[in-house]
């Protein structure tokens, strides 16, 4: 236990970290430092793209059927999480049904900054994953986004007494993947798989990473800061919620990841990104997407919960947690 | 060489940009004008996950010239109905004179 | 279906934003619109170190519907004896339609 | 406290904003307002190859307040003249109440 | 023969093609990625700065007058192709000859984007050019705006029989250096010779080259993809036009350029260079200047057919086509 | 003597300088390049997280103590800048006293962007300075913007004859370091003590610095052309003020420095820096603090005199002068 709180401890002091809380502690002094939005723009296609790469690189010189379970368990995840939402959250004293699985479809989708703070953290441990395992973001933020607002639709119509119209799921699907956070993913795996970037990737892409995420850090950490205050109009289960959540979604998932890794040869460190993708509530993509799938329900809660606390706890707790965790398992 | 038109303006959520822009095609109208906005109002919503704290302009101000109330009128009715409810949003209407020879 | 409102504009100077905006508030008005602007005047002074070979829209519009006129005086006095005297800024009003179930 | 003023707005392609306020001075008004904007209408043409996916504000807004109407007409027909046959671009008028002390 | 086919097929492989086409895969699906206008015109300056920069490190350390007789030859193909275009295009069934003209105009004038492509690929297929060659740009970029302004000019004037005022050819001279391009490439091509730019050179523009280009390449695909509609508008002669222009255009001065590899030493690489620059069309610089110069002439029809055909066209079938050419004609 | 001069010479021939005067020449041909008002913010943030991380890397390994005496050397100096102006400026025919002092607090307040010109300049001179001496830039910003306001919200109370209400000082400190720029720097230096950011900082801030500092230097050139317009408007005063101020201000804090050399171990590179940084004159944060500060002085004769003139002359002649005697004193 010792030795786990000890490599806990050590994670605590990456640097990706710090430039979190430098961020946070700027805005709350009221700082008038701001990135551009076109530089924060940039960044996160940037990040998104570089992942993406990398992964078409490691797809295309490996076994395509290997990323079949995991991909499964990662879309069953990504619904799950949607379900505890709306049974934990959604039974809360005053909390709305449609807040609750909106709650639920954001922090079931994914961060690509949480995802791109992971993956150097994972190089630093020497922690060996599947260098494909960053595409499985899509599997599991898509599906966690489509639950939600049909869930949500369903439930409305119900309540409404409407005759049920079918809710189109194929829109939902076709609205994410036009997402710019999963195009320019998904674009990175394409070129990775399809071209030869070897060159860009190694010139630009690489060297910059950290870099860029450094600043992307700065920048998540002022906005938690400037949302806690929208967090603080809603009801505090929200904020609760958004502490405890990606703890235990990163909990659910590292179990998948290891009853594949039993079945299969997934790796330890394969378990950590699905454990941290889980933990992750998305940032760029679902936002807007439930906002136009779920119009009623309120997003200063699940906008405010996950990019106030959501995304910091995954950042700053379960990264270095699940970290923490394959290093003993490793020992 | 001037006629009488009226101007429709609607301040709104950016994320309802695109739907705004086609219901005011739809009814009709030649025309539009997009400005990048911000702002506060009695709801007050915020709608994208973007970072605030880069002083994102997060709403949208579009302007339609119609020749008739009517239209303006239509498509007022037309984004109250499908708009009001859910999202931050307000409208308001006056009377500006055009150029006789830019048919609205 | 619509009330008469006054739509108070005031374009000034973009360093001013913050200031003109907490005095709105606490005026009492229900909301306000900015837009990032340019321009020139008789005053035109620059107030930011920031390059202008890049184009900066170093003013900014302001927007404010009120119920009444009183409302629009009142801001407009407080904007008139805060800021006029050193700083470029221009405000003007008219009066427009909007919705009624808006409340300004 | 206040007078009459004419607020004549201008929306044509980005490309003409330099010529426009060159030509809104020489008519010999106090100053302008200029607003990024977006929009289409029925010439809608493009003058620019900058990328149009990068949502780029391809149009610009400019607000004049003049005292007289003349200056006002004058502007609008001058503007008619230069590139009402080329280019996409509206214009309107209509008046506002300015503060008195600002000399238009 | 299939030598050369094969040497083709192989440059078709190469990254800078990839992110076109992905960029156009991309923006036809649908896609909601958008890079921020702010980051387009940066990338666009910092290459421009790079290959002026390069250009003007070999002109200090090279003899001056090599550079006469190519920069000569840029003129006249850039003029030429301005008449080629009144003479083909012009004559067509329901085609303006402004219209014309300025089509003419924008496809004799060149694209910073495409010639930034062109370099690394000759700097991977190993084929040696003048490192100044890069500086012909403006040689053949200008001439040809200010023929298609000026014969436009003259041409309307005739036809409304209006007394004939001179066309003053300073002035659109002048705009062609003001423009960012021109300015961006100059400005590159002045330090490069009287400063000592290597370290900045070294550090920054030369490893984030390839970077910044594939970013580029993945814009250019978007812009390709959008224009499409708009060139749907007008007359389909634009779109057949756009497709043929940038072949012909590049053989004309290839072989421009073989003579003058006769009657000098400039290198087959240099004609490739020429030639590539000759397919190439405007994308920055040429739109406003011509929309100012030529203001009857329809922007629809010209800047759809130059960016939504032209410039993959000059791209992906000119760079790998005369890259082709130029190793077999090494061997 | 002639050793002074060959070597003053031969930091003029420095790429920083060529920029900045490229940036002059392109705008005063009035060209339309411009880099992006995003770009700008963007790159002036990552110059001084830079140069904070590296002087916090510093700190980290160094005696604390030893800034000590600088620091409050840094300190008077911008203080006795304010009263300098005041005193001569101020005294100028039609010159009034809120101008001067807005003047002298511009110019008693510090330049990130000559700071960071200076610091590579200093490195390829191999002379010697402390890693930390960069963090003096808040000791003689704030105090000299502080001084400005305050001794003119007394002097227009004494003037208008009011009841003398006292000038709060804490919120101008406040405000001076929520500043984008102040907060970037000490941001940088509260990363580089707290965390490890070395692998951020050799793949991203270290490399990338010389590049972005070139690109800046263009945009100050530009700037410098573009204002003088605006500083024509003004007496001929601001001008000559502007021209010979950072020059006797750089010798004071340069005296000053060689003091606190001899007292303590302060290096003589580190008098440079203390004495650059007297010469430079604020460009980001300064102008909006004076604005809100003192309303009623002219921005544009103060923003004027050190953008169009102050800077260059800072940049062009004070480096290349203190990084000149420097080398002479220490053969
Ligand atoms: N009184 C007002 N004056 C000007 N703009 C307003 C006002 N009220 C609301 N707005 C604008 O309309 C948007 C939506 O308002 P609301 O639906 O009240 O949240 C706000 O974000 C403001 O941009
Ligand atoms: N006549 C006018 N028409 C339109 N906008 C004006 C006019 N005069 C001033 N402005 C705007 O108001 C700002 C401040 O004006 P001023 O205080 O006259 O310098 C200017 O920068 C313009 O944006
Ligand atoms: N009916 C309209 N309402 C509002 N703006 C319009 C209208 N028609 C045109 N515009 C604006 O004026 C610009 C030029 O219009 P046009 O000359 O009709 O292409 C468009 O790009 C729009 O921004
Ligand atoms: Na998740
Ligand atoms: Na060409
Ligand atoms: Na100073």
């Amino acid at each position: 236990m010792s030795d786990f709180i000890e490599l806990f401890i050590k994670q605590l002091q990456s640097p990706t970290l710090g430039f979190l809380i430098g961020g946070i502690v700027v805005a709350s002094f009221g700082s008038q430092l701001a990135i551009p939005d076109s530089i924060y723009r940039f960044i996160t296609f940037f990040l998104l793209m570089k992942i993406g790469l990398s992964a078409g690189i490691a797809i295309r010189n490996s076994n395509p059927t290997e990323i079949f379970l995991p991909a499964l368990g990662a879309m069953l995840v990504g619904i799950a999480i949607v379900f505890i939402g709306q049974y934990t959250l959604g039974r809360l004293p005053g909390i709305k049904t449609t807040d609750a699985l909106a709650t639920g479809g954001l922090f079931g989708a994914v961060s690509g900054s949480t995802l791109a703070a992971l993956l150097p953290q994972l190089d630093s441990a020497n922690i060996p994953y599947e260098a494909w395992s960053a595409a499985l973001y899509p599997f599991m933020d898509i599906p966690a986004l489509v639950t939600a607002i049909v869930v949500a639709s369903v439930y409305l119509t119900k309540k409404n007494g409407e005759a049920s119209e079918k809710v189109e799921i194929w829109p939902i699907i076709k609205e994410s993947l036009q997402s710019s956070a999963v195009t320019a993913m998904l674009l990175g795996v394409a070129l990775g798989i399809l071209t030869k970037p070897e060159s860009v990737y190694e010139s630009f892409f690489n060297p910059l990473f950290r870099g860029f995420l450094a600043i992307l850090m700065i920048i998540m950490g002022m906005e938690a800061a400037q949302r806690m205050n929208e967090l603080r109009k809603v009801a505090q289960w929200f904020a609760i919620y958004a502490f405890i959540a990606p703890i235990v979604h990163g909990f659910l998932a590292f179990g998948v990841g290891l009853i594949i890794h039993k079945i299969t040869g997934f790796s330890i460190g394969g378990a950590v990104v699905l454990a941290v993708i889980a933990a992750s509530s998305s940032d760029i993509s679902g936002p807007p997407t439930l906002r136009a799938g779920i119009p009623s329900a309120n997003p200063s809660a699940y906008i405010g919960a996950s990019t106030a606390i959501g995304t910091p706890v995954a950042i700053a707790i379960c990264i270095p947690l699940f970290i923490g965790i394959a290093e003993m398992m490793a020992r | 060489m001037s006629q009488q038109v009226w101007k429709l303006v609607i301040v709104g959520e950016e994320i309802l940009s695109k739907k705004i822009i086609k219901l005011i095609k739809a009814a009709g109208a030649t025309g539009y004008t997009v400005n990048a906005a911000g702002g506060e109002g009695s709801r007050n919503v915020r709608s994208t996950g973007d970072p605030s704290v880069s002083h994102t302009l997060s709403n949208v101000k579009i302007e339609v010239l119609t020749g008739t109330r009517e239209l303006a009128d239509k498509i007022t009715h037309d984004i109250a109905t499908k708009f009001y409810a859910d999202y931050s949003i307000i409208t308001y209407i006056y009377q500006v004179e055009a150029l006789r020879d830019h048919k609205f």
